[in-house]
């Protein structure tokens, strides 16, 4: 066990991964020379040189798709895109190719790639360079999302994103890289598919993934400082497959469920959600499943706008009160 | 960067531009493989007659795009490939395919959409694909094979091969961002790959002067500093030797672009009646028809007669019909295959799931007071 | 009132509205010379010339890109995108501009654009080619999507679509071009952000869109004839915005809904409308929502597979029963 | 296409490069414009300046992109272009925005993310926009401003105007899809469009001659047919003559390829160290300050002296602190208004809540067996 920050953890993981394999290499705007736009990539292009850390062209689309070929011939390229703002430009490369290619040719080739890209409002960059839209790789069969929240789970599921077989969209946050954590030594792969219980409890079910799951684990500590309340937080960290078993468990137990996400409401990852417990633990349910959701808006530069715009921890404390007291007037 | 002087497409009788295949100088091993060339182009003719023919009884379906027309320049091409070497191609692939060697069988099993197609039924007509014979699909996506036939040069690249990706694309897909993005890469980066532009002079009913603001295709190389040429494509021999030079220079890490400058005999695809071809373009097609002018001019040299061509025919004509009915003969993809390829390496919680199935089992009602 | 298809209810309106104003123009692939890959702009470069039916090259980025610019110079260009699966290149302008043009610069200039594309499987053009990604545009703020389901909401929302002034994605559908039924004379547009109750009943709701809201329809006559069933039936319409209030009213009523989409369930749009009804109508609801969608894989070109993986009737009439026999269980 | 010939970047000292402005022939106003020129340039280095500081003061906040090293090219360009004419930029747009002649308060608002600023407070540093002055925006993915450029043009052009578009962009943009897409759509059709490179060498660390495989990028306009140039950037008459042929060209319905060649005298953001250059290079930059090498050129014409040139620094620098002070007192756009813009036509059923909103109000919980 150590203790290191999210960014360190990827780039540690990241190293011993190209040390330990080959055919492990990276591609990216600005990884090499510049040491990564987040630094993820620091040092790396000294250590491994150009061959297997590759500085490309502007170019998501070209340089995403030579991934993914690369990767049809038995490579496992690791991509970075700078942010996923700029992953729509690749979108047809991702969604059209990596994920039907082992399909459409009836599993004739396979592509182990991983694409990690940051997601994140929260830093004034504007409309364009601050969306949360995983959602558009996890609703797509072929594909792979997941979303780790600590500095473990981002060394877990790297490792298992690298050695899987199929493409990985491996979503980052901008807002977690300096956050700190306990990172186990050896390099057991996390589970791609599985969500975990990150605190047991028994009033209310806190659903997150990503930054969200980091708020989720603040607000149950604090509310059970202030509160005494005692609740159970789930980290999804696998968005595709969706672990709908432990959401519907926890459900089972706790009788309520708030979900907390950095998308849009409407449509957004949370509404999978919600749809999923209100179905698998319809009737369990004391109150409908509450979704905390970025504003339904484009992300406003101003400051005061911003902060308006996303949900914060006091939002999410207000939706559970809220709804600890619909399930009170229930069980009255 | 060395162009063919051609004159413009339709402008001239084709047979006059096919080049010389004279007695003098040509050895027996130099007959045999111009008459090679001319069975695999009468294979493909063949070949795709009966899938229009199959697709308008209903036994194929989806889109449909035929080589009728491009069979020099699909045989000119692949004859200059290395089995070793890699093939992408766009969706109208099923003379690349066959021609390639994998079994006319399997190539039509696919079109029908059965188990024993090379994609298994999954890929249908745009979609071929075979690992062994190297060929990487078949792709419906205009322009979508370009970054990922670019890939596949970096990855020989990276392993230090010798092999070389070879990638067609038609010519309305040289208007496409991936065109230009992976061109400038695979020119930066070295690596070796010859990008063939099949220009047939349409994108769909759209033609390259209305498409391309530099028509000449070719000369689009320029931009990222990457060799081209031109050459005629209803000659298989001057697409042999053009493809060769373009495929030596890929292998030496200079990737090429090639323009090969052909025909589309029918429409568009199967369905397509073509109507916004004038009568006269399409009186001229049958002047351009490679089949035909190449098979006169061995004749005219002596290596084939009316009875050998007739031959060539009946062979080609067989093996297509047998092609057919293997395809009728297999067997559809069983539906409990449906879930055996979403994923690779597998995951727990993958949903596989019918639309008529709920997504959880319909639990016992727990009595009343008793869920808590 | 005139009967006619729902490609010819498309093409006559797009007529109408050029003669009816010089900023209206057509833009797209094959939509002049070859008439359209679908026909619905057929004859009318005949009529409008090169200027106002103009074809493009192969380059949906480029295109719609410029139609997005056009119209923020007030003309009105409606752009077809051939498939909707295409629409994925064409992203990045559509999310990242268009949708946010208006906001980004605080009001200062509008994007009066139509995107005119079918979505749809079932014609076997295999995994690339068949999917319904409308998802992508319904989640976007700053988008409106529309999805008409019958001749005269085709002609209804295509008047609207053209006449308002943010960006529409218009989503049509392969299956739906042949189908027939009455459209009224005048060019009364509908309004965006409306869902219609397209069949009272009181047994249960069924709600869909496009094709689906067709099945749906269907459906609901055949299981009156056949069980006396009373079924509701929902054409959802407009995408974004969700017209959330005629769901909840409909299922208080009913007490139960079904869900139809031709999309992939997990994160479909039917997500959306499940957890909207299992919020709003929590206390009213006697089964859980129940969603029928296409199965989650790249979609097979071989027929039978092909048929396997998409929603049918018979589907919809067993989760019928289903949800029934379990609303009864509850009621017992 | 005609090629300035010159010498590859900080390989030749800068003042030498600057054409000559000699007192033969030279009128008083020929005089006045280019002390105007040196005027703005100094401003938009003042400017941004402030804006560096701004932003270490947290005053401002995103990404912040300075047009440090391309005063020249700035005030060259805009100096060619009517009042009627249409502009496009990416991010790096504070100068353009100035020099356009939208006052600098409203620009440095919109830094501060205050109601006053060009865009409201919505856009920040990469999105400036100004109806009026047709300054249509500051975009921040790369690229994305190119293909709607050209619909602006296209827009002129349907509806028989006289006005051009100019589009501004990187080097490193040039390797983007959409600039290939566009760049066609523009030549096929004719469009009144300049698209102006402003090549500084840098794409955030990556030189051009690792990104573009043709790294004389004014040389791409050939695979559009299109007519191009390059221009040294250091020099704001060499700009501005070259960005008046262009215009010209576009005017007349010949779009036009121009590249710019600049200096980036900082890191790629204000934030970036910019540890990528050689202390060589940075003491090169030096050399190649178009502020300095302008200024010291009109000092060598006689058209300033130090007072002059301190007078209008100073000036400068009280306009960039004018415009900071009213920035900073300018309100934050009040949080009722987050809903304003999302929609210019509004329609029912949009979704206005704030993040700690529930979708439906809590309804009184009915009483048992009530609800039906
Ligand atoms: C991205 C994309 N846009 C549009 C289409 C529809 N489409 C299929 S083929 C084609 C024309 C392609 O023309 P060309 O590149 O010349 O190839 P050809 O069909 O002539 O062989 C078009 C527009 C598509 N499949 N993909
Ligand atoms: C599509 C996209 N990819 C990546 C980025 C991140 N990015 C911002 S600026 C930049 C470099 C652009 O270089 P260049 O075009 O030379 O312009 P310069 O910054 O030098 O003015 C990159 C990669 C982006 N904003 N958009
Ligand atoms: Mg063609
Ligand atoms: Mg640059």
């Amino acid at each position: 066990m150590s203790i290191m920050t999210y960014r360190q953890a990827l780039h540690d993981t990241l190293r011993a991964e190209m040390l330990r394999d080959q055919n492990v290499f990276l591609m990216g705007e600005e990884i090499g020379v510049f040491d990564g736009s987040y630094k993820i990539t620091a040092g790396l292009l000294a250590e491994f040189g150009e061959k297997r850390v590759r500085d490309t062209p502007i170019a998501e689309e070209g340089f995403t798709g030579a991934a993914i070929g690369a990767a049809m011939l038995g490579l496992r390229p690791v991509v970075e895109i700078m942010t996923i703002n700029f992953s729509l430009l690749a979108l047809d490369q991702i969604v059209n190719h990596a994920a039907k290619i082992y399909g459409m040719f009836g599993g004739q080739a396979k592509v182990p790639l991983v694409i990690r890209t940051p997601g994140g409002g929260g830093q004034q960059l504007g409309a364009t360079h601050s969306q949360n839209i995983e959602l558009y790789y996890a609703f797509v069969p072929g594909m792979k999302v997941v979303a780790p929240s600590t500095p473990a789970d981002a060394k877990a599921l790297l490792l298992a994103a690298i050695r899987d077989d199929d493409p990985v969209l491996f979503l980052e946050n901008l807002s977690l890289y300096n956050t700190k954590g306990e990172v186990p030594d050896d390099d057991t792969p996390a589970e791609i598919g599985k969500a975990a219980v990150t605190r047991e409890g028994r009033d209310i079910t806190l659903i997150g993934y990503s930054r969200m799951a980091h708020v989720a684990s603040q607000v149950a500590e604090q509310l059970a400082a202030s509160d005494g309340l005692d609740i159970e937080v789930i980290d999804l960290r696998s968005l595709r497959p969706l672990d709908r078993g432990t959401l519907i468990e926890s459900v089972k137990k706790t009788h309520a469920a708030v979900v907390l996400e950095d998308d849009w409401l409407t449509y957004g990852i949370g509404a999978e959600i919600a749809a999923t417990i209100s179905d698998g633990a319809f009737d369990y349910l004391d109150a409908p499943v509450r979704r905390v959701a970025m504003a339904e808006v484009p992300l406003p530069y101003s400051k005061p706008l911003e902060t308006a715009a996303l949900p914060s921890a006091d939002d999410v404390i207000g939706a559970i009160r809220q709804t600890l007291d619909a399930v009170g007037h229930r069980r009255r | 960067m060395t162009a063919q002087t051609r004159t413009p497409r339709k402008k001239q009788n084709a047979a006059a531009r096919i080049s010389p295949v004279t007695a003098a100088g040509r050895t027996v091993e130099d007959g045999e493989r111009l008459i090679d060339f001319y069975r695999r182009m009468v294979l493909i003719r063949r070949f795709e007659e009966r899938a229009a023919r199959g697709y308008t009884q209903a036994l194929i379906g989806g889109y449909c795009h035929l080589n009728l027309g491009e069979e020099a320049a699909v045989v000119g091409l692949l004859s200059a490939l290395q089995p070793t070497d890699y093939l992408f191609t766009n969706y109208r692939e099923h003379g690349y395919a066959i021609t390639r060697g994998i079994d006319p069988n399997r190539v039509m099993a696919e079109l029908y959409g059965r188990v024993d197609g090379v994609s298994k039924g999954w890929g249908g007509s745009m979609h071929m694909f075979d690992i062994d014979k190297r060929m990487l699909g078949g792709y419906g996506i205009v322009g979508g094979q370009i970054p990922l036939a670019t890939g596949v040069a970096l990855a020989i690249d990276y392993r230090g091969g010798h092999e070389v990706v070879l990638c067609t694309m038609g010519d309305g897909t040289t208007n496409i961002g991936a065109f230009h993005e992976s061109l400038n890469i695979a020119a930066l980066w070295n690596l070796p790959i010859v990008y063939v532009i099949i220009n047939n002079g349409l994108g769909m009913g759209t033609t390259v002067e209305k498409s391309s603001a530099e028509p000449e295709l070719y000369k689009r190389g320029s931009a990222y500093r990457m060799a081209s040429e031109r050459v005629d494509g209803l000659d298989p021999v001057a697409v042999a030797e053009a493809a060769g030079r373009a495929i030596d220079s890929a292998r030496s890490g200079k990737p090429f672009l090639l323009e090969v400058v052909t025909e589309r005999l029918r429409g568009h695809s199967v369905v397509d009646p073509a109507k916004y071809r004038s009568a006269e373009e399409v009186a001229e097609l049958k002047e351009n028809d490679p089949v035909q002018t190449f098979g006169a001019r061995l004749v005219d040299e002596g290596l084939l007669d009316a009875d050998s061509l007739a031959k060539i025919d009946e062979q080609a004509t067989a093996r297509v019909a047998e092609a057919a009915a293997f395809a009728e003969a297999s067997a559809f993809p069983d539906v409990s295959t449906l879930f055996d390829y979403t994923y690779a390496t597998p995951v727990p919680n993958d949903s596989r799931r019918l639309p008529g199935q709920p997504l959880f089992e319909p639990a016992p009602i727990p009595e009343q007071g008793a869920a808590r």
